[in-house]
């Protein structure tokens, strides 16, 4: 089992005919993802790595319906995709492009509100359900399937914690990254209240990094519904405040985000905080 | 991207929000003819920096002479640190009330947010919570009079003030929405004689917009001259102030990598997040800014997704080849492409870290032992 | 039993310190509503018939938690009373003021579907369950309670149709006017689909008019989903196309819209259509 | 309220929608400088109806003295019934294509609804559903890029056509939004060397708006004298040309009254819903109104909702004491203060009925009878 994405779901890939999009449909494509479908304005009737190409999603949608769109098109035009896909009728939207206008960003969510639709995103590098499909741009590589679920803020941060996982022997339900910044789909909770149903998980790794009150939010949900155990890995323990580290969201403002009120937070609701990256494997073996 | 606070005001006079009548002066003589025309005034740095006022930035003048000393005194002054290059001098304002009232961004909640309290005039952040009130905006409908109204009963206001106080807030969220502003603050909002007046502005514009404001809104850049060469590399890079310099993918794992750095007893010159999908030349830049900074020893920590490995490796062997490295570097590749990356670095001479911790182990060590091998080749890499 | 409004529903006036807000206001509490507050801008603190006056609907809320609200302001303010109503949390919003801008009633529309609100209006008499509470400005003398739903889209056209029943011994389980603009909330399918789940409603009258297809839409539910009885009576029978007839809605354009095609349909879905206006109880009569 | 062509057409240009090169004038004289400076050009009355070409409301011309001589023919001419006032004058366009589009509002879905067909320039109710598309627009995200380029890809566009066409249809939303308008027509959207250009264009604003647009869009009326009068005292008024008057309360009621009118052998003089809430003076001035149309009989039937008995009885009072009625009036009279304007009838000898039926067959009895009694009280009417 997995939680949002299985070996069903079929994906469009928006953007397609760019670098990134043509070089990750190959990569999702040798993952075994389906992929029934690409969109690129002007470029319709083409086709990249076997997948047709279409000038609209609604046209992709009327030849073959998909339930989720992954989109590479620039930051500028990330709107108006998204916006598509949804009113096309896509049901999960992973965004991988960085830079969205934050404003953007709130109109998409909005929308996404609207129409009942789950965005991974934006800054994101998708989401994975190993051995049976994958969304994004993360490496084939490193994940093996098994019992654990990993939601992340970051995106390498998460193929590290992973890495270390599989190193130790323990498979993934589902991978999934929030993504990096301010404003994104999904949130901690959202994916922990699916882990927390999900029969296939039978742990969570969680990876938070300073910055907002994410963190400590889904420590509040771990506290009072969560049964299944939950380890956790923050980043930026080192950030000085007021700076922008890389993330729109990891910022220490205000006296607000910081590493120590988050690790608080997590270990008050019986999360374990892992200190050192090479921990997580070992207490989510304890924890099985 | 901030905004001077004569930038924002600027704005908010073309669109209607009123701001005390005055002018900016870059030099301390031209200030002689405003004055003898407004009378009091008060002449207030353009830094960007809050607390201005009692880090002594903001002063006061009755006579045309008072104000060009004083604001001679300003213009050679640092204040909080930071040079002052203009001064913004207004009439002066008998203010009978301070509100605080900002629009910002609720990430946890996706949408704006207006926050306004009684309690105007102090750092905001001094203000108890229930002081303070919060109201999500719905974007698909925007700020509407009756929210606006809804607010200034909750400030108490009444009469006339409240009025213009809710007109204003419906103008500032149209600001903040044009404008594509993170934030938008008036501390204080005053209340003169009946009539609200913003008596200060700040304004941040999303870095991602800026291109839309030129050359409307000048940029005001706070970044060094090294982070401002990364972003127009299309890379995250904060200058810190420790010993190794770290290059990383992801913002995520150069956090922790530089979180690991602090762990094993060193600590890093610099935050680099090479970013996703940065090609061989922008990567070799990236690096080439590393080297500037005279770190004394280099980390390059690359876990390959849509950053290839060998796109890194490829662009490590360029950088090597065109310029001395005098320093020790350790390199950890893995991930996507992962084994031509190692193989181009092999062919090179160069070998290659898997494991994090052995890396950042070994970084530090060389930095506490001032070994000076440009390049550390790990046999026990392999192992990971 | 009844549709939407009972005696339990708690009631806000919006623009009660108007002529029609404190006339109607006083209505409706001799009637029986419960009414648990007005609001006036600059007006809080006083009382309208004894019932409290307040800024705005949310600190109305703040004191009583209301499930409907009944908007009597002018016409350009209708957007902002409805969108704060809904906001505020309101379910039911009956919109009675008359020459609402077209784009503005789009727009409260889109709001009350992202907020599942029910919107009665505008332009309409609002609603009432006879016996127990009602939302309007119908006047109390004429309804009695009983077993047949009454819905239309014109006002005082209503009060002609219900009065022919009343005097014929024919009680209403609910009466609503869905409102005469071309923009108005609920449609007659979803009162008709509320109507055939409420045990109270035996059988249904429906007063329709000239323009728009609601009608032939309504004809094509009944004929599908409908196994209670409904007896149908249109207005426009004379009017000439192109003519607006009053209400916004009432006008043939491009042919479309015609008594004639309302009760082609109509009659082909099994409906009995009335020539006049006091055929109806008759035929009402039969089908109970 | 509808816009003449050549008034939408201005709105256009003014908003980046490509129109032709034209200019409108009342004087034929007038035309000669812009013929001769541009050639070939078409000569369109401005009238507000279609089918104006088949009619013979358009014509061509190629030197400036045939096109003065056309536009004084158009200029004295009745086309479809309607004196052209106006004619708008633009140079000639070499047609590639005609496509047709608009947006207006889907009652049924509650949405703006944008229709667009290749089968441009002839009238769109020939048009077979199947050569139709249609597209609804949420409100809340407006009409995006995506959108319009999706209708371009059914439409069969491709090229700058494509391109143009797609940003034509997002400026034309942003119209058919910014000018509250009920209706944007381009009929035809012409295709002219590869380039997409608005050779017609019809525009209706909402009513209830137009006071926002004055003076920059005129106010053009299709009213008589008679329903402008009734506009102005916020009534509901159409002419009919039968025999009876009627006055109800509620569109609704009153078409129903004008149907049961029709039904009983008579026929309907006019539509008057004199709405809900009128008080006594424009209730009077209503009256007037009706008067002053000479209908044969008078038929006033009120069901009080908003509208109160007792206003209409004393406004009945009133008129027939300031004004001579001779003709038959049949008063119904029933709902919300009932009583009280029974007896404000009664205390000034007025009776009324209380069943519809009887009153109107009154009223066509008497219209049929040429009964001339100015009031008649009905005892029976008691008995509903």
């Amino acid at each position: 089992m997995a939680i949002i994405l299985d070996d069903k779901i079929k994906i469009i890939v928006q953007g397609i005919t760019g670098n990134q999009g043509q070089f990750h449909t190959g990569q999702m494509l040798a993952y075994g993802s389906t992929i029934v479908g690409g969109v690129s304005p002007g470029k319709a009737g083409q086709e990249v790595q076997g997948v047709p190409v279409y000038e609209t999603v609604e046209e992709a949608m009327q030849v073959q319906t998909a339930d989720a769109s992954v989109i590479f098109v620039p930051a500028k035009l990330v709107k108006d995709a998204s916006l598509e896909a949804m009113e096309a009728g896509i049901k999960t939207l992973v965004i991988i492009t960085e830079h969205v206008p934050l404003h953007d960003a709130m109109e998409i969510m909005d929308y996404a509100e609207k129409k009942q639709v789950g965005i991974i995103g934006p800054n994101t590098y998708g989401i994975i359900s190993p051995g049976k499909s994958k969304i994004g741009i993360m490496p084939n590589s490193i994940f093996r399937p098994g019992p654990v679920g990993v939601v992340a803020r970051s995106g390498t941060l998460s193929y590290e914690i992973v890495f270390q996982l599989s190193s130790a022997g323990i498979g993934q339900s589902t991978v999934l990254g929030l993504g990096g910044d301010r404003i994104v789909g999904y949130s901690f909770i959202d994916i922990l209240e699916k882990f927390e149903s999900d029969p296939g998980t039978q742990a969570v790794v969680m990876v938070g990094e300073i910055g907002g009150n994410a963190e400590e939010e889904a420590a509040q949900y771990i506290r009072e519904r969560m049964s299944k155990a939950v380890v956790a890995f923050l980043a930026g323990k080192s950030a000085p405040p007021g700076k922008r580290m890389g993330h729109a969201g990891a910022i220490i403002e205000r006296g607000k985000g910081t590493f120590e009120s988050k690790v608080a937070a997590l270990s008050a609701a019986g999360v374990q905080v892992a200190s050192l990256p090479w921990e997580v494997g070992e207490m989510v073996k304890r924890a099985l | 991207m901030k905004l001077f606070e004569y930038m924002a005001k600027e704005i908010f006079r073309n669109n209607g929000i009123p701001v005390p009548n005055g002018r900016v002066f870059s030099q301390a003589g031209d200030l002689a003819e405003f004055v003898s025309q407004n009378g009091a005034v008060a002449i207030k740095s353009q830094i960007l920096s809050g607390g201005r006022g009692k880090a002594g930035g903001i002063k006061f003048a009755t006579t045309p002479e008072e104000a060009v000393a004083k604001a001679g005194e300003l213009l050679a002054a640092d204040i909080k640190g930071l040079k002052v290059d203009k001064v913004l001098v207004e009439e002066k304002i008998a203010i009978d009330q301070e509100i605080y009232l900002a629009i910002t961004v609720d990430g946890t909640r996706r949408k704006p947010v207006l926050l306004a309290s009684m309690a105007g005039g102090v750092d905001i952040e001094q203000v108890p919570e229930e002081k303070l009130i919060k109201r999500l905006i719905d974007v698909s409908i925007g700020l509407n009079p009756y929210a606006a109204r809804e607010i200034t009963r909750q400030l108490g206001l009444t009469g006339s003030a409240a009025k213009e106080a809710a007109d204003l807030m419906l103008k500032l969220y149209n600001v903040f929405r044009t404008y594509d502003a993170e934030l938008v603050e008036i501390n204080p909002l005053v209340i003169a004689k009946g009539h609200v007046l913003a008596a200060d502005a700040k304004m941040t514009i999303d870095d991602e917009c800026a291109y839309r404001y030129q050359p409307d809104v000048p940029i005001v850049d706070e970044r060094t001259e090294a982070e401002r060469k990364a972003r127009d590399l299309g890379i995250s890079y904060v200058e810190l102030d420790g010993e190794i310099g770290v290059m990383a993918n992801g913002a995520g794992i150069t956090m922790a990598t530089l979180d690991l750095i602090q762990e094993f007893g060193s600590s890093p010159r610099n935050f680099m997040d090479a970013g996703g999908g940065s090609g061989e030349e922008a990567t070799a830049k990236a690096l080439e800014i590393l080297l500037e900074t005279k770190p004394k020893a280099l980390l390059i920590n690359i876990f390959g997704g849509i950053t290839r490995c060998d796109d890194v490796a490829r662009a490590f062997v360029k950088v090597k080849n065109s310029m001395e490295i005098n320093i020790p570097v350790v390199i950890r590749l893995v991930g996507t492409n992962e084994e031509a990356g190692i193989s181009i670095l092999r062919e090179n001479g160069i070998d290659s870290y898997k494991k994090i911790d052995e890396a950042v182990s070994k970084v530090v060590a060389l930095v506490k032992n001032e070994d000076s091998a440009a390049v550390v080749a790990a046999g026990d890499a392999v192992k990971a």
